[in-house]
């Protein structure tokens, strides 16, 4: 609507930054919603059908997958949930009627930064940024880890992508690191 | 240290936080007559065994699972690892 | 010229270096020790106490005595091993801890004064008269110590870190090493190889030996093409393991750049590489141990392996007359390749009870005196002399977790303890398998068994090689004559300290090393340490075993402090964290503080202000008088929800929240289970089974552990679920008399007092955009917080700034937010100090006893709530000119400035505008019964000492009309 | 026989024949008035001034290995009496005074050197708590100063600060403060205990007490049973093991830290200096080494030895501090045990049992306190009422609320 407020990047920019280092591209993505789902106490086979109807994966332990929605495993029945940010900005106002009481459900959109790295050889990059093992964890792997001090939830896309999700107040922090790295590492 | 998390698997154990005892778990009820005693032990005494030592750890560069590491504090051998909310519940521990 | 033929250098290439100034040359494949001694120079560095001429004694890392500084300038690296420095061209070293000259040392005067630095001797003097300990004596010891030096400058180069995972980690790549990554490599399994040398082979590439029918060298290089060409197989060269830590995981340091000029553009000097290793072999070799005798320290004399190492590996013969004093078949061999180079080599053999007693030439060997086994001695003139006195398995790594290393009376040396570091078995000369074909051997079956523990089958196919037997008859030192006989080098320990510590009583081996500094030197004993503990046993007639043993700590061998910072120095030390208006304030000129990892906004120059008091002040009367806006995005907030989230919040708030109404904000008031107060904030009740907590900034993280902690281990039933939003929203702060106003321009819904008032809060819109409302004040003044999804918050402060234009809206920082909430008497950092309570802060009323919330029953301890303990105060100077300073202590009047009239002190101090004057808080004994009295402040540190009246904390509309406004 | 420079010469002209035993190593006897569970340096320590200044025999140091091989054997060296609350500055300072006149009073050089503390700020709130501590500090009788930055940088002009992250902005300074040749204090009590006839038998470990009708008798040791009038314990990270002899739980946790000290140098860093805003605090010994360390490993141990992950801790502290280090190697590390206690501050104090005393919950404040400790601990033996510089070291002041808690960190011992 007319006067809506501008949307600034999480690096401070007007639109993504993308930036390749020999085999190495960081992209800066703003296009997905996120909101975290966790399921009400004695309520999750409820949440788990809802969720199978609306087409959201409740992937297990350390796992991403997609569907409808994509969906990363945070902790004991808790994920989150991603959606496109043009169809889904007020994504809590998407996901709660689905699920109603059965599950509490927050706005985390704005919470993270996400850079999207490709290269054909990742192992080699992650081996100078977190104790993951991307050599052992293929397609499908997400988790949580210590990158440069910051928690990052490290998912591997495909093969050759992988999302690195941090805070967002520290989105130029994160950055430098992924780019220090990939200078060092090729 | 290696900490085998019950759900994600061995995982370093810088992506923990240590509190303490997991005798912890025993949170005296505050409203009971004798309250004040029972508070003073289980807030400062410790058995500190130099052993096996049941052991509360917070992955907070992890899942947010507090766990019940059992470890030898001599050698650092870890012998089990269990979800810190399944511990309180057969322990007793309810609302 | 002592280059001889053969060697693994590329004489095709030359590398030309200096060392002390003077111009030399070398070739690819030389370490600067090699290179020196292929130019004749012997003579490299100096010993720590006496300042004795030294050389090299070994052709590896365990080297004590040629130590240089390599390189110049902010590069210069103090105490490096010759032995290990890989040559290129341009290298410059020099020697250290001489002056002025390596060949003319002013300190080799403490040579000749030895005598009086026996061991220990600066424990029994210097303490008389008293003071010239400090003022005469230490400063003259403290220039005199020391080894190398560093520049002083900031290291010019970067530092990595890196994370590896593996099935088997092999610790040396020498035939053991080899032989054990090819039985695991052909398996599949997931190995690192790594060793400290640029090239793998270890002893092979010093040997002669054959292994499957050619030379042991061409069976390694073979070796590691096959390995390098197995995708599972990781060889890392120049990386040296430092350590073994718990549960298989190992530090290494990769040497990326060492061998270069310089790193290149935007490649790490060092990678210090953090492997999880489900298994390990260590696979180390073993290190040779000299014979002690008179005189054994000159340059020339090294160790018989070290000897047959520059021969075979480099082509470099270090003299031409040469004697080889031995106790082992071992030395043989040295006699044998030397001879087999041309060289002319004579034997002294222990075996027969021949013996070396003594040596001769002040900067290098000359010539050794030898007594033959039928008592006639002799003098030879030689050049160089190699010893062995036999070879130590190199356990090091595997006594990193303290297990005791066992005797072995056949080596007469000390084997690696087993299992004492869980997933790590040793292999080759570690092991005590002296022969080629033991190393391949047990490499092998090592690597067969650890995969068996692992599930993979593996299996062996060996080459043939030498299997001979040690032959070793022990003999740690010689029994000749009144001089002194060296066992450390580095240090300057000799056969007499250890003599004179029995005599005093340091026998324990912790206190041998402690009192005669044995072992002590940056080659950590590595080839003195057994000669020490087998002098000390023959004096108390024990066992070596019982005597002691030597055990190691991490890391292997010295390891750079940068590269063990990695990147976490200057601005990367630790990530910034950024605040929405954070691009806009830049633009404003802002000023930023450091909160934590924020950056915020500590005040915002107007042009012409040209003191920060002037910004401060204006920002602060402008709030007051119309309106002001400030970031608070970084209080911590967490979103609480669920059906038990009240009942939840009563028990984690020492105040009531279960009765708190939808659409109402509360201020909450939280403990730590000792009573003590851990945080406060206020929560706002959004929905049925709906909160939003929000946290001080620097409590945020704990908090949230805190509340996941009594989520699952104290109440593991209760229906709640926590996330943390704090980055989620742009949080502003809009407060002052025309805050409504200025809102009213932005939200599109009413927000009236009547529809929305004091402690109210809501979902809202701001021009479209989802947003929340919370009308809560810090200030005192009629004031909200406003937040948005945070990529929207840069163009709020826009807007924000734009609404108020009309009214004069000011953006103020952290110091203008300080000035406010004392003049109101709100507590925040600096008295929620972790050693105050509820009642200290004037809160004591909020703890509700009709529930049990964490800290309520500690919180009650008689020591807690003694009317005299510390309370709450407001504080202003009888004389309104004077300026308080927080951390002054109170006095009463005429109370001298000692402790037991401290009556406490001020916690926060500002300038307070509106009054005019300095205002404080503070925490006084029984202030709550004080006011009106005048007592004083004082600053011993600064001198102040100002009279001030105890005055209520709330300085400022002390009824709180103006925030129901 | 006396140390002085003299006898050095004396000896050193005689080829050191001379030179006795720095102390005997004598049979157990079968009772003592007095036996010390402890020879590190608080027990030592101990023995000494309960012989030399209370002028009490029949008393037996027993350490279960070799004297001086727990932390006073293993720590960066620090003294200072830097303290904030009126329950440990006094005693701190006492122990500062005791420091100073150490050498003469048991003619053993421990190269006390007070080349001076500075703790560095890096913000207001740093300050201020700074400025509420140094004026503590003077009104109990020590010396404090605060530092603008440029005095700072005037000491040590190679610190950072052009880009850090945390810029320095002054700092607390204690001229008295510095450090002391830990192993010689060990020796230097040993020695001055055993002239005086303290027995020190090492290679005993205690593997029981004694106790009857809430009296002790005596201890069980590896050498066989000796009985006592009174044991007093001082066993810092083992005292959960020992006092669980006697039945008792404490408010203790046992917790490595680590300590480093990098490869010799020429003088680089004169004092001692405590990093702000990381885990580091540095001094260069008069080897030239630097000695340096950080925070505790964090998690319940009884291994002498830590990990990586507080090695590049303080080495990221050091590093960002004062980058011009990244080029020295670090040469050795180890681990101590340290008696973490629930509020960060020691106990002095009888127990329930007659004739059992404890000394303990050092935290990483020990050494700096050794004489002091010694002092009272001696004084609380021998008269059986706490020194007057040490009443606050009560067990019951938990059960009070009198915790003294300089950090302010509640219960959590792996956080003082």
């Amino acid at each position: 609507m007319a006067n809506a407020l501008k949307a600034l990047t999480p690096l401070g920019h007007d639109a993504p930054v993308s930036e390749t280092i020999g085999p190495v591209t960081i992209t800066e993505n703003v296009g997905v919603a996120l909101a975290s789902l966790a399921s009400r106490l004695g309520r999750e086979a409820e949440v788990a059908t809802v969720a199978q109807a609306a087409g959201i994966p409740l992937p297990g332990p350390g796992r991403a997958e997609t569907a409808s929605y994509g969906a990363i495993w945070l902790g004991p029945e808790q994920w989150m949930i991603e959606a496109p940010f043009e169809t889904h900005e007020d994504i809590v106002a998407v996901l709660k009627p689905l699920f109603g009481e059965a599950a509490s459900i927050t706005e985390q959109t704005d919470a993270w930064v996400r850079f999207d790295l490709t290269a054909t050889d990742l192992p080699a990059l992650f081996e100078r940024l977190c104790g993951h093992d991307l050599r052992r964890n293929g397609t499908g792997s997400a988790t949580r880890t210590v990158i440069e001090h910051l928690g990052c939830y490290v998912v591997r896309r495909a093969e050759n992508q992988v999302s690195v999700i941090g805070p967002r107040s520290s989105a130029r922090s994160l950055h430098h690191a992924l780019i220090t790295a990939a200078k060092s590492a090729f | 240290m290696i900490i085998n998390h019950p759900l994600l698997g061995p995982r370093d154990s810088q992506e923990f936080v240590y509190l303490g005892d997991a005798a912890l778990i025993r949170r005296p009820d505050g409203m009971a007559d004798g309250a004040l005693d029972k508070f003073i032990d289980y807030t400062y005494l410790r058995d500190n065994p130099a052993g096996q030592h049941r052991e509360l750890w917070y992955h907070e560069q992890g899942d947010r699972s507090w766990l019940v590491v059992t470890r030898n504090t001599v050698s650092h051998e870890i012998t089990a690892v269990e979800l810190a909310r399944d511990v309180a519940r057969t322990e007793g521990r309810s609302k | 010229m002592s280059r001889i033929t053969g060697g693994q250098i590329d004489r095709s290439k030359t590398l030309r270096f200096s060392f002390d100034g003077v111009a030399y040359a070398g070739h690819p494949g030389d370490t600067l020790a090699s290179a020196l001694l292929a130019n004749g120079v012997r003579l490299m560095g100096r010993s720590f106490k006496y300042h004795r001429p030294r050389g090299v004694i070994s052709a590896g890392s365990e080297e004590p005595n040629a130590i240089v500084e390599l390189r110049s300038g902010a590069r210069q690296e103090p105490n490096t091993r010759a032995t290990v420095i890989e040559l290129f061209d341009g290298l410059q070293a020099q020697s250290q801890n001489r002056w002025p000259s390596l060949k003319f040392d002013a300190l080799a005067i403490n040579d000749r004064l030895s005598p009086f630095f026996a061991a220990g001797f600066y424990y029994k003097t210097f303490m008389w008269p008293a003071a010239f300990w400090e003022k005469l004596y230490e400063p003259i010891i403290r220039r005199a110590a020391g080894l190398g030096s560093l520049s002083k400058q900031d290291d010019p180069d970067d530092y990595d870190k890196g994370f590896l995972h593996c099935d088997l980690l092999i610790i040396g790549a020498g035939p053991a090493g080899l032989s054990a990554a090819l039985t695991a490599g052909r398996a599949g399994a997931r190995v690192i190889l790594a060793d400290e040398d640029f090239r793998m082979g270890g002893r092979l590439n010093a040997e002669t030996l054959e292994v499957g029918g050619g030379s042991g060298a061409d069976w390694a290089a073979k070796a590691v093409l096959e390995l390098a060409a197995m995708p599972n197989v990781r060889l890392m060269t120049r990386t040296t393991v430092i350590g073994a830590f718990d549960h298989g995981i190992y530090g290494a340091v990769e040497r990326v750049s060492d061998h270069l000029a310089q790193p290149l553009p935007g490649k790490p000097r060092q990678i210090l590489w953090r492997i999880y290793a489900a298994r390990s072999i260590l696979a180390a070799g073993a290190i040779e141990r000299p014979i002690a005798f008179e005189n054994n320290d000159r340059p020339g004399i090294m160790l018989a392996g070290a000897l047959r190492a520059y021969a075979n590996r480099w082509g470099v013969a270090v003299g031409d007359r040469v004697a080889v004093f031995t106790n082992n078949d071992d030395g043989l061999r040295t006699v044998a390749d030397l001879k087999a180079k041309g060289l002319d080599v004579t034997l002294i053999d222990a075996r027969q009870g021949d013996e070396v007693i003594d040596s001769a030439g002040r900067l290098g060997l000359k010539s050794i005196t030898v007594r033959r086994g039928n008592g006639r001695t002799e003098t030879l003139a030689v050049s160089a002399l190699g010893v062995s006195g036999g070879w130590n398995p190199n356990l090091n790594i595997a006594s990193n977790h303290r297990g005791r290393p066992v005797w072995s009376e056949s080596l007469a040396a000390f084997l690696p303890p087993e299992g004492a570091i869980a997933g790590l078995s040793c292999a080759g000369a570690a092991a005590g398998a002296m022969s080629t074909h033991g190393a391949l051997t047990t490499g092998a079956d090592q690597a067969v068994q650890a995969l068996a523990s692992l599930g993979l089958t593996a299996s062996t196919d060996l080459p043939q090689a030498e299997d001979a037997p040690v032959n070793l008859k022990a003999h740690w030192y010689v029994h000749s004559g009144k001089g002194r006989a060296w066992i450390d080098q580095q240090n300057d320990v000799t056969v007499k300290d250890v003599k004179l510590a029995k005599q005093e009583n340091f026998v324990s081996v912790e206190h041998l090393k402690r009192y005669t500094t044995l072992g002590m030197a940056t080659d950590q004993g590595k080839t003195g340490n057994i000669l020490g503990l087998a002098v000390m046993a023959e004096l108390t007639g024990k066992t070596i075993p019982e005597t002691g043993t030597t055990i190691y700590r991490p890391p292997y061998t010295p390891v750079a402090m940068g590269v063990l910072g990695g990147r976490a120095r200057g601005e990367d030390f630790k990530p910034t964290r950024h605040t929405p208006s954070h691009k806009w304030a830049t633009e404003q000129g802002a000023v930023f503080v450091e909160v934590g990892y924020w950056l915020r906004t500590q005040w915002l120059p107007r042009a012409g202000e040209t003191t920060w008091r002037q910004s401060v002040d204006r920002e602060v009367l402008q709030t007051r008088k119309s309106v002001g806006i400030c970031d608070v995005t970084t209080l911590g907030k967490i979103d609480i929800q669920g059906t038990d989230a009240g009942a939840f919040l009563d028990k984690v708030y020492a105040n009531t929240f279960s009765t708190l109404g939808i659409g109402k904000t509360r201020y909450g008031l939280m403990l730590r289970e000792d009573g003590m107060v851990m945080d406060d904030g206020t929560t706002a009740r959004m929905g049925q089974n709906e909160y939003v907590m929000t946290t001080t900034t620097a409590n945020a993280v704990p908090v949230f552990r805190h509340l996941e902690y009594c989520r699952q281990v104290l109440w593991p039933d209760m229906d709640v679920q926590l996330i943390s939003t704090t980055e989620a929203w742009a949080q502003y702060s809009v407060a002052g008399p025309n805050a409504r106003k200025l809102l009213e321009k932005l939200v599109d819904q009413d927000i009236s007092d009547a529809a929305f008032p004091y402690m109210a809060c809501g979902n809202i819109t701001v021009k479209g955009t989802r947003a929340r409302l919370f009308r809560i004040s810090f200030s005192g003044e009629l004031a909200y917080e406003i937040a948005v999804p945070t990529r929207y918050g840069d163009a709020m402060i826009r807007a924000l700034v734009e609404a108020g234009r009309d009214f004069d809206a000011v953006v103020y920082g952290t110091e203008a937010l300080g000035v406010m909430r004392v003049e109101k008497g709100h507590v925040a950092g600096n008295e929620l100090n972790g050693q105050s309570s509820a009642l200290n802060m004037g809160l004591g009323k909020m703890v509700s006893k009709k529930k049990d919330a964490i800290g309520m029953v500690l919180s009650q301890r008689e020591g807690m709530v003694q009317p005299n303990g510390y309370r709450l105060v407001g504080v202003k100077p009888v004389d309104p000119a004077k300026a308080l300073t927080a951390g002054a202590h109170f006095l009463a009047k005429g109370a001298e400035a000692v402790a037991v009239n401290d009556g406490g002190w001020l916690t926060s101090v500002v300038y307070s505008p509106h009054l005019g004057h300095s205002i404080g808080l503070g925490y006084l004994k029984g202030g709550d019964t004080r006011k009106g009295e005048r007592l004083r402040v004082v600053n011993l540190l600064a001198n102040t000492d100002v009279e001030v009246e105890i005055v209520s904390p709330h300085f400022f509309d002390p009824e709180g009309e103006r925030l129901r406004g | 026989m006396r140390y002085s420079g003299f006898r050095v010469i004396a000896e050193a002209l005689t080829g050191h024949k001379g030179w006795k035993p720095a102390w005997r190593d004598p049979a157990p006897q079968a009772a003592y008035d007095y036996i010390i569970v402890g020879g590190g340096g608080h027990g030592l320590a101990t023995a000494y001034y309960l012989a030399k200044e209370f002028k009490q025999a029949r008393i037996a140091v027993l350490e279960k290995g070799w004297i001086g091989g727990g932390n006073v054997g293993r720590n960066t060296t620090i003294v200072r009496s830097n303290y904030l609350l009126d329950g440990n500055q006094p005693f701190y300072e006492f122990s500062m005074k005791l420091w100073e006149g150490l050498e003469q009073d048991f003619n053993y050089n421990a190269m006390v050197s007070q080349r001076g503390i500075i703790n560095l700020f890096h913000t207001d709130a740093q300050r201020d708590a700074y400025t509420r501590r140094g004026n503590a500090m003077i009104m109990h009788g020590a010396d404090a100063e605060l530092l603008t930055k440029d005095q700072v940088r005037q000491m040590y002009p190679f610190l950072n600060f052009d880009n850090a992250r945390f810029p320095i902005k002054g700092a607390l300074a204690q001229r008295r403060g510095g450090t002391v040749r830990h192993d010689a204090v060990a020796w230097g009590y040993a020695r001055g205990a055993d002239m005086r006839g303290v027995d020190i038998i090492q290679n005993c470990e205690v593997l029981g007490m004694k106790i009857e009708n809430g009296r002790v008798l005596g201890v069980e040791t590896s050498r066989g049973f000796i009985g006592a009038k009174k044991v007093g314990v001082a066993v810092a990270g083992s005292s959960s093991k020992v006092m669980a002899h006697a039945g008792m739980r404490l408010p203790i946790e046992s917790h490595v830290l680590q300590a480093f000290v990098s490869e010799g140098l020429k003088p680089l860093i004169d004092g001692v200096m405590t990093y702000g805003a990381g885990h580091f605090y540095v001094s260069q010994s008069d080897k030239g080494g630097l000695v340096f360390g950080g925070d505790i490993d964090g998690y319940n141990s009884y291994a002498q030895r830590g990990n990586l992950p507080v090695v590049e801790d303080v080495a990221e502290g050091g590093m960002s501090l004062m980058p011009m280090i990244g080029r020295a190697r670090l040469l050795r590390m180890w681990g101590g045990i340290m008696d973490m206690s629930m509020d960060g501050s020691p106990i002095i104090d009888k127990t329930h049992i007659d004739g059992l005393y404890f000394n303990g919950g050092w935290c990483y404040g020990g050494f700096k306190a050794t004489p002091a400790s010694g002092f009272a601990f001696a004084h609380l033996l021998a008269k059986d009422t706490p020194h007057s510089t040490a009443t606050a070291y009560r067990f019951d002041r938990f059960a009070k609320g009198l915790m003294i808690d300089e950090k302010g960190q509640g219960a959590q011992p792996n956080l003082h």
